[in-house]
């Protein structure tokens, strides 16, 4: 059965690995997008997420759908965190199964891709030298483009604008 | 009569403006563009806005051409960055 | 550090999924390849992996190592199976994690594709009518090219020859 | 002088040859080929064995030429199936 949620509640590999597998499957493969100690070459300490809940969780249900589409079957669970996340902690754990790995990973790679491009998400970076900074992202596709990434990114804190 | 819109700010935008949420009255027949026209027009500091904002309206991704009705939600969406 | 393993024990991916992941790494991705019950349309009700063991974890421990290069973390640990195995049973989990998550899916499948074409494991598919059969395999790089899968394929049990 | 090898039998030749393992005596200078004529001219069930079949020497796959030493294991290695 395909699931797909997005919720504050932290995250558990092993639960939504579970809602994946049946008798008919000989491939399951898991993803864990994992908040890193690093941006590029910057430290970082944290990260928060902020999502528009409502339309998230519509947009999560729709590329789960197309996903299992590509996979053959409903076997697709994908959970995306929102709120403050410490390093180590799961953002967005990811499982599918199939009897065949090829379709496993190709739309295991779709649903990280897809919700890069389309899920309305986003995340501020928390570095160690005090300043927290958003996240360049993506214009999502069926909008005006002229909302440019780099024209929106701010930063806060006691290191001001970087 | 006007049409009552109910517009929604998020990540960077909701830095910027200081707010989450307002509620805008835009003439009948107003579309996206128009909506974009009225907040960047009051100024800073709405003026951070983009022309060509990306924006959902009702929960789903909509273009600058969008027609609006009274009660529709319109967010606008920074650039978005999950995962 | 890397992690490969042939042995005959139940494997727990969450034991699996544990040896890997760091402070570093954004990317963590967890693939279980699984005992289907049907192969083609035939039902299957269990198999059996034979190993020759002492060659079987030389192999793996390679061929973790040069996931390892493509993945630029030694983050990768691996586990395959060998004896009966049940249906829903994992015959091999595949751990990798990395700062990103294009190395992640590469060395992933790249450790499911290298030990389908080098480990020395065999398996034996057990169907519901009762006859078993050796699967049809891959001829080893470095090897004479005169084996051909068709040549070696046997039937035992109640069915004969099929 | 005669070059004791230890042959090992997996999987489908297993089965078919009904033993997992054989000491082979070779003449000295005997190579992986050699060792195949050797089994294969025993005949039945010998023959099932290809003439240019895949081996392992010492636990690394190797070609026909390979030369072979007093004591080297020699893996008889069907098609693999892993995964």
């Amino acid at each position: 059965m395909i699931f797909a949620r997005v919720a504050s509640e932290v995250i558990d590999p092993a639960e939504v690995l579970a809602r994946v597998g049946s008798d008919r499957d000989g491939a399951t493969l898991l993803f864990l997008g994992v908040v890193r100690d690093h941006a590029d070459d910057r430290p970082v300490s944290g990260m928060r997420y902020d999502a528009y809940e409502e339309m998230a969780g519509e947009v999560l249900s729709k590329i789960a759908a197309e996903a299992a589409e590509r996979l053959g079957t409903d076997r697709v669970a994908v959970v995306h965190r929102f709120g403050e996340l410490a390093i180590g902690e799961v953002s967005v754990a990811i499982a599918v199964s199939s009897p065949h790995r090829e379709e496993a990973y190709e739309a295991s790679r779709y649903v990280i891709e897809q919700l890069k491009e389309r899920l309305p998400v986003w995340k501020k970076e928390h570095y160690v030298d005090g300043v927290s900074e958003w996240v360049e992202g993506n214009v999502p596709p069926g909008t005006a483009s002229g909302a440019e990434p780099v024209a929106v990114g701010v930063a806060v804190g006691t290191g001001g604008d970087a | 009569m006007s049409v009552p819109v109910h517009t929604l700010f998020f990540a960077a935008y909701r830095d910027r403006l200081g707010l989450s949420e307002l509620t805008v009255e835009l003439a009948q027949g107003a579309t996206v563009a128009d909506l974009v026209a009225e907040l960047r027009g009051r100024g800073s500091p709405f003026d951070i806005l983009p022309e060509q904002p990306a924006v959902a309206v009702n929960r789903t991704y909509a273009m600058l051409d969008e027609p609006l009705g009274a009660g529709d939600e319109v967010a606008f969406i920074p650039p978005v960055a999950g995962g």
